[in-house]
């Protein structure tokens, strides 16, 4: 029963993934790719961690994927790929080692990791639980908690800081920098 | 049970898929989000391993990397604002200006 | 030596230019004065050297060579490295060169240099106690540190005073020299970690040690052997920084466009001295350490040394700038001095070191022949002079006297060191008649290109540019008379030289001695 | 008392250089001082010959040493002259001889501006010819060779505002050295082979040391022996002496240099390029007759070579029209004769014609800077003639050096060449015998040919009135002429049994030389004379009977018959031309490319071209990095593959 859940959740991530890689309109892929989060919750869920499961819909698909909406729909982002590719070998050359990174990952998985199904026992039913989370989250884990704690404080202030001297910035400037624009242009 | 084995070859597909649209995209909010995929890819195979190894380790870290991205998504988009206000695209090779 | 009078002599330099540094920038006259003065102490003071210095008897090959005046201070006890400095045969008149040229030097720089007199004569100084470090450095690191140190001061000579594209040349010259000397690192380091592995199977808390007479005494002891291969690269690594310096013949380009751009003065130096570090490095460094490898490479480089002689003759020949023509006769000399050097037996080694001396001299004084005729006429063309010995007798004799001890005419200096190299390249066993045969050739293609330009300058009518140049001025004729002297006493009696080297000469080739008697 | 007096010869004349050169400024002064010096150094020399005459003649060999001029290793050569028979016999003819020249140089060079430092250059030229001619060991010999040499140099080029005097200097020069090169390597192999440069054994600081010519019969003792090998390095170190000595005397291959440098003043080639420096080849051939005496092969090639200078300098003397060019040939010629005597082993009669030749030719050749001097610096013999009236002490001194250039009999010339055809007819040389008596007709007419056209006619150019010339220049000439006249008794052959003294000369030599004095050749000496009488008579009358045909600036007369062969004849054989158009061209071309395009694009380009190849890279490099940051993305994602796959594959 459970492979059959598996199976069917990696198929949705895999779609997902493959489908905001592919869709041409950025709100499309932004959408694939909370069906890919969505999936992977499931699965966090089949490997005994509810809390990441949690975790994962609220952080990840609730306010990462509507901040990239937001931000999407705010520059008005989403056809912005029809001007033909600069740099020619680009592409072929990209696919080309996508391909050879998933082969080489997927020989390395498949050696790494056993195949045999997981330890069950006793042990599994209190494994997964927050609590257990929390007591190692607060004792061993302490200081990397406080350090991320302050990386995201930095990181707010950061985004006020750069917003902030986006606004000052003035149209001569804006000309300006297209001038630079060009010129790079006529020298490519 | 489902061996563990699937678990880290479906992370690795997904990787794989978030390097190659890093690769290939030029719209830079969608290279954002196959970066965040493959966060997310590697995210996985921490909890995978963690449920074979029965140790609560792994879903600490990846509480930890999900903060850790949450902070890099903000940092990022208000990075392509900026950007966007100032040349007028959100394309990654008009951004160039760093020339070596 | 209660007062370690090497190390005055090695440091006084240094000293006096510490002491031009308070004297103010505009102050030419004085910093002349000053460095004049340091230069002729120091010259006085290295004078205790000859006096002082007693040849041990030959009896017996010692194990280590023996050092006179030496001195020794810990320097970096945790790896055996001690600022230990000596002299010995060879190298006391090498110093003795570098003293004696140096006061010539800043003599002849009241008319060449005009501008920064004061710092010129501040590298100056400290290039004199660069020189005098390399031949006096008994430890092998401190033999380095004061070969790259000599780099130095000369390539802010060149690079600074030098001629149009002086720039250039500094660049080519420094990166030449120094691309060399680095694989010599290497090999010091090579031989530093070889000689500690093979003592420390002895005794277990031997640290390693720098000391050049500490390494050969254990070569000759045979407690610290070298495998052959080893040998032979370790040799093939010194050999290439020397033959770069000495210039040998492939590596001479730099050579000519160094004395093109290089002020008179720097000029003077550079073939005075710098070029015998070379030849020095040969005899001390790769002979005694490396006596197989030196047998097995001797025809090679002879081979390449001849064609040095001939070659630089001939370019010597074709060339119509003064500074050019006495550049590439530096090549073929050099080229002379290394034949010498691996005819590896007692009069090929010390006729090489004579002749070291000898170019020093000789080609020093045409340096400051040709910046004579330079400072008047800032031109260095064979072709907008002639006639000149007409207006300008007493520089046309001195101007002989040095092309003939130049060229090697018997009663001055110069026969005497071809004739004991060519001695001893023919008594050599592997080297024979067809080397001869181009060495003297090169013999009689240096008296070509000499007297060429002896011509073009002093014979033929006389042109209206040069009717007004005035003859040479005291100060000009004192510098040159101070060559000159010299050069005909060693050519009539070399003996006092000759004497004094035997035994460090000999020693330096013991190895090969008991490389033959099988060791 | 003879060891420290033999030192004073040669050091007087170099104190006289000394104080020329510094001390003294005034004509007057250095003219003397020079000559004095000679004039002494010449009474100390037969003051030094009478002692050794004294001595018994077992030990007529005295050495001093002053000190160990080079000791290194196994070389150890002692700064030290000797005087034996030989020596004395150069010694007496380079000083006196000298001191005459010396003498007439005070008239002829008078009014010159810089003639302090010519005399001082003569007086450097005789010491170091004394330090050759006395010199006991190779090296010091080597010295004096190439010290006359530089002499030689600075007296050519003694005019050095005329473009061709200071191209002769340095050719002379040069060629002179090629010789010396041959020599060193002489030099190298005398030591490698014996162990010393002495020539006899001496008392160097305490020890006997056997000089390499006393060695000769211990190393060569197995002479015609099976072992090969010592007769090959006798034949290699001759040869090399013989190539030394042909530079120097100025035989065949390296003649070129000796007519160039008439260039020079008259007295200089007189004192020089006839007197003594080119004999200096003969007298080294002499002193190692020993060695040349052990290679039958190097005889033969010295033979040959001595015999064929004779006989072409001998045709280019006959076409020259510039008075000293005809002398400096015919030297060229009688060196042949010199040469060809050591060649076959008639080392006496030699030095016998050395010593004669000197005097007259010194004569000669003062007689014709006294027809230069009187007729206003011309030397083309077109332009003179009739001079016998104006110059009768020249006229009459001259014609009795060319009556004993010529070999008539009574005269120093006839003995001397007598000696040399006779010993070729003893010894069965007879195809040099047939060639030297040719070339000696020859020598007759030219000299014939030579008096006519200046003495005889009348005068054909009349810019100038011909004058004789002072006292000073008239006494050497008269004492040369008496000289030319009684030099032929020093070695008269014994004509009749019981004649007192013959052979004096090669008694004398005789403990150097070992050599018995050769008979008398009678129908040898009989055609000789005729020949000689007869050719001179027939060049004399050949040039006075059709004076009327020598034009200023025309052909010879003879051209009409001779064409071409006039011209080569006048060209030497075009042998410098050779020289020019194959060795001097070549070598300047050669040298050219070399220095141009081998040295600065071959190696230096090398060189640059190392440092161009890193600039290269560095902007290859550079490219890369082209601010797209995709193409980063792409290099980062193969760096991360690469190393994947390495983890994968490689540790397993």
């Amino acid at each position: 029963m459970d492979t059959l859940i598996f199976i069917i959740t990696a198929a949705i991530a895999l779609i997902g993934a493959v489908a905001m890689v592919v869709a041409r309109n950025a709100i499309h892929s932004a959408l694939f790719l909370l069906l890919n989060f969505g999936a992977v919750a499931v699965l966090f869920l089949l490997l005994y961690s509810p809390f990441l499961f949690a975790i994962q819909l609220t952080v990840y698909a609730g306010a990462i994927m509507v901040l990239f909406l937001f931000v999407v729909m705010l520059l008005g982002a989403e056809r912005i790929e029809d001007a033909p590719d600069q740099i020619a070998w680009q592409r072929p050359l990209g696919i080309g080692l996508g391909v050879v990174l998933m082969l080489v990952a997927m020989a390395t998985a498949l050696r790494a990791s056993a195949f045999a199904p997981p330890p069950g026992g006793e042990a599994l039913a209190t494994f997964g639980d927050p609590a257990a989370l929390a007591a190692l989250l607060f004792t061993h884990y302490l200081l990397p908690f406080q350090i991320t704690g302050i990386i995201l404080l930095v990181a707010v202030i950061g985004v006020v800081v750069l917003n902030q001297r986006g606004r000052h910035r003035s149209e001569e400037a804006g000309r300006e920098d297209a001038r630079t624009r060009r010129r790079e242009d006529a020298r490519r | 049970m489902v061996p563990t084995a699937y678990y880290i070859l479906l992370s690795a597909a997904l990787f794989a898929i978030g390097v190659l649209g890093v690769l290939v995209r030029r719209n830079a909010l969608v290279v954002f989000m196959s970066v965040e995929l493959m966060l997310n890819a590697a995210n996985l195979a921490f909890v995978a391993f963690a449920r074979e190894r029965l140790s609560v380790d792994g879903q600490v870290l990846v509480f930890f990397v999900i903060t850790v991205a949450a902070a890099e998504v903000a940092v990022g988009l208000a990075l392509l604002v900026a950007i966007f206000r100032s040349k007028r695209t959100a394309d990654v090779d008009e951004v160039s200006v760093l020339k070596g | 030596m209660s007062l370690p009078i090497l190390s005055i002599v090695l440091w006084l330099p240094a000293l006096g230019a510490l002491l031009l540094l308070l004297v103010p920038r505009g102050a030419d006259e004085l910093a002349r004065r000053v460095a004049l003065g340091v230069a002729l102490a120091t010259f006085v003071v290295s004078l205790a050297l000859p006096l002082g210095y007693a040849p041990a008897d030959l009896t017996g090959t010692r194990l280590a060579p023996e050092l006179q005046f030496a001195e020794e201070l810990a320097w970096l006890p945790t790896w055996g490295i001690s600022y230990s400095i000596g002299l010995d045969g060879v190298s006391l008149w090498l110093v003795l060169l570098t003293t004696f040229l140096t006061p010539v030097v800043v003599l002849s720089t009241w008319d060449s240099v005009h501008k920064e007199v004061r710092n010129f004569q501040i590298l100056l100084l400290l290039l004199t106690t660069a020189m005098m470090g390399v031949f006096v450095a008994q430890d092998l690191l401190l033999f380095y540190i004061f070969w790259e140190f000599t780099l130095i001061p000369m390539t802010f000579l060149i690079g600074i005073w030098g001629g149009e594209n002086r720039i250039y040349a500094a660049r080519k010259f420094f990166i030449y020299t120094f691309a060399g000397s680095v694989l010599m690192l290497l090999a010091i380091i090579g031989i530093y970690v070889l000689h500690r592995q093979a003592l420390v199977a002895h005794d277990p808390n031997f640290v390693g040690s720098m000391n050049f007479s500490r390494i050969v005494s254990d070569l000759r002891s045979g407690n610290f052997t070298l495998e052959t291969g080893i040998e032979r690269m370790l040799f093939g690594a010194f050999f290439l920084a020397f033959a770069i310096k000495v210039p040998l013949w492939p590596f001479h380009t730099w050579l000519p466009d160094a004395h093109v751009e290089a002020p008179t003065a720097g000029s003077v130096v550079l073939a005075g001295v710098l070029l015998k570090l070379g030849g020095y490095g040969m005899i001390r460094y790769c002979i005694t350490l490396f006596p197989e490898a030196s047998r097995w490479a001797a025809p090679a480089i002879a081979i390449l040394a001849i064609i040095g002689i001939v070659y630089g003759a001939i370019v010597a020949f074709a060339q119509t700038d003064m500074k050019k023509l006495v550049a590439y006769s530096s090549v073929s000399h050099m080229g002379f001095i290394v034949l010498g050097i691996f005819a590896l037996n007692m009069e090929g080694v010390s006729g090489a070191v004579l002749q070291m001396i000898n170019h020093g001299l000789s080609t020093g004084a045409l340096f400051l022949i040709v910046g004579v005729l330079y400072e008047r006429r800032h031109t260095r063309e064979l072709e907008d002079y002639g006639g000149l010995w007409k207006i300008m007798p007493v520089y046309a004799a001195i101007t002989l006297l040095v092309a003939l001890s130049s060229a090697g005419l018997p009663g001055l200096n110069g026969f005497i060191g071809e004739f004991t190299i060519m001695q001893g390249a023919f008594l050599a066993p592997d080297l024979g008649w067809p080397f001869l045969g181009f060495a003297v050739l090169g013999v009689v293609l240096a008296a070509v290109y000499l007297f060429k330009m002896f011509q073009g300058v002093f014979m033929g009518e006389l042109e209206p540019a040069n009717a007004e140049l005035k003859d040479l001025s005291r100060r000009e004729i004192a510098t040159l008379a101070i060559l000159c002297v010299p050069i005909v006493l060693i050519g009539l009696y070399p003996a006092f030289i000759f004497n004094s080297m035997q035994v460090s000469v000999g020693e330096a080739l013991d190895s090969l001695v008991l490389l033959a008697a099988g060791r | 008392m003879l060891t420290w007096l033999i030192w004073f010869i040669p050091l007087l004349p170099f104190v006289g250089f000394l104080l020329n050169l510094f001390v003294i400024r005034q004509e007057r002064q250095a003219g003397m001082l020079a000559s004095a010096t000679v004039v002494a150094s010449f009474v100390l020399a037969l003051v030094a010959t009478v002692l050794l005459a004294g001595l018994p003649e077992a030990e007529r060999r005295v050495q001093s040493m002053a000190w160990e001029w080079i000791a290194t290793g196994s070389l150890s050569v002692p700064f030290a002259i000797m005087f034996d028979p030989l020596t004395a016999v150069m010694v007496l003819l380079v000083t006196g001889v000298g001191a005459l020249i010396h003498i007439y140089s005070i008239g002829y060079m008078h009014g010159d501006p810089r003639v302090v430092r010519y005399f001082a250059y003569l007086n450097l030229f005789v010491t170091m010819m004394l330090f050759l001619v006395m010199a006991n060991n190779l090296l010091l010999l080597f010295l004096g060779w190439e010290g006359v040499g530089l002499c030689s140099f600075l007296l050519i080029g003694f005019w050095f505002e005329r473009k061709e005097a200071a191209a002769a200097a340095v050719k002379a020069f040069v060629v002179n050295r090629i010789g010396d090169a041959a020599f060193i390597l002489a030099m190298l192999a005398v030591f490698s082979n014996f162990g010393t440069l002495n020539f006899y054994g001496m008392e160097i600081n305490g020890r006997w040391v056997p000089g390499f010519l006393e060695r000769m019969p211990e190393i060569f003792g197995l002479r015609f022996g099976p072992d090969w090998q010592p007769i090959a390095i006798a034949t290699g170190i001759s040869f090399l002496l013989l190539i030394g000595a042909t530079g120097k005397s100025a035989q065949l291959p390296l003649f070129v240099w000796l007519p160039d440098a008439m260039a020079g003043p008259t007295p200089v080639s007189a004192l020089i390029h006839a007197a003594t420096m080119v004999t200096a080849g003969v007298y080294m051939m002499a002193r190692t007759e020993q060695l040349f005496a052990a290679s039958p092969a190097t005889q033969s090639w010295v033979v040959w070579i001595g015999t064929f200078t004779a006989f072409i300098a001998a045709t280019a003397a006959i076409a020259q029209w510039d008075i000293k060019r005809v002398l400096a040939y015919s030297t060229v010629s009688q060196l042949g004769f010199m040469v060809a005597a050591c060649g076959m082993g008639a080392y006496a009669a030699a030095i016998f014609h050395l010593l004669t030749h000197g005097i007259f030719k010194a004569l000669l050749f003062l007689g014709s800077g006294s027809v230069i001097h009187g007729t206003h610096e011309t030397q083309d013999m077109r332009k003179m003639g009739g001079l016998r009236t104006a110059m009768p002490t020249t006229f009459w001194t001259y014609m009795v050096g060319a009556a004993a250039l010529a070999g008539v009999v009574p005269l120093a010339g006839f003995w001397s060449k007598d000696e040399i055809l006779a010993h070729a007819a003893a010894y069965g040389y007879w195809p040099q015998l047939a060639i030297l008596f040719l070339t000696s007709l020859l020598t007759a007419f030219y000299m014939g040919r030579q008096v006519a056209l200046i003495f005889y006619g009348e005068q054909r150019d009349n810019h100038y009135h011909p004058h004789e010339s002072g006292q000073t220049m008239r006494v050497p000439l008269i004492i040369l002429a008496i000289g030319a006249i009684v030099a032929g008794f020093m070695n008269i052959p014994t004509l009749f049994s019981g004649m007192p003294a013959a052979h004096l000369l090669t008694d004398w030599l005789q403990p150097v030389l070992h050599e018995e004095a050769g008979k008398f050749n009678l129908v040898v000496a009989i055609l000789a004379t005729a020949g000689a009488v007869g050719m001179g008579y027939l060049g004399w009358w050949a040039y006075t009977s059709n004076a009327a045909k020598v034009k200023v600036g025309g052909l010879d007369p003879a051209y009409r018959y001779t064409g071409d062969i006039w011209d080569g004849m006048q060209e030497a054989w075009y042998v410098d031309l050779a020289y020019n158009r194959m060795v001097v061209a070549p070598f300047r071309s050669f040298s050219a490319t070399l220095a141009n395009v081998f040295d600065k694009q071959g190696i230096d380009g090398m060189v640059n071209g190392v440092g161009r190849v890193f600039t290269w890279a560095a902007t290859e490099v550079r490219m890369l990095q082209n601010g797209y940051v995709r193409t980063y993305a792409l290099v980062f994602t193969m760096g991360a593959v690469l190393v994947l796959s390495f983890m994968l594959f490689v540790t397993r």
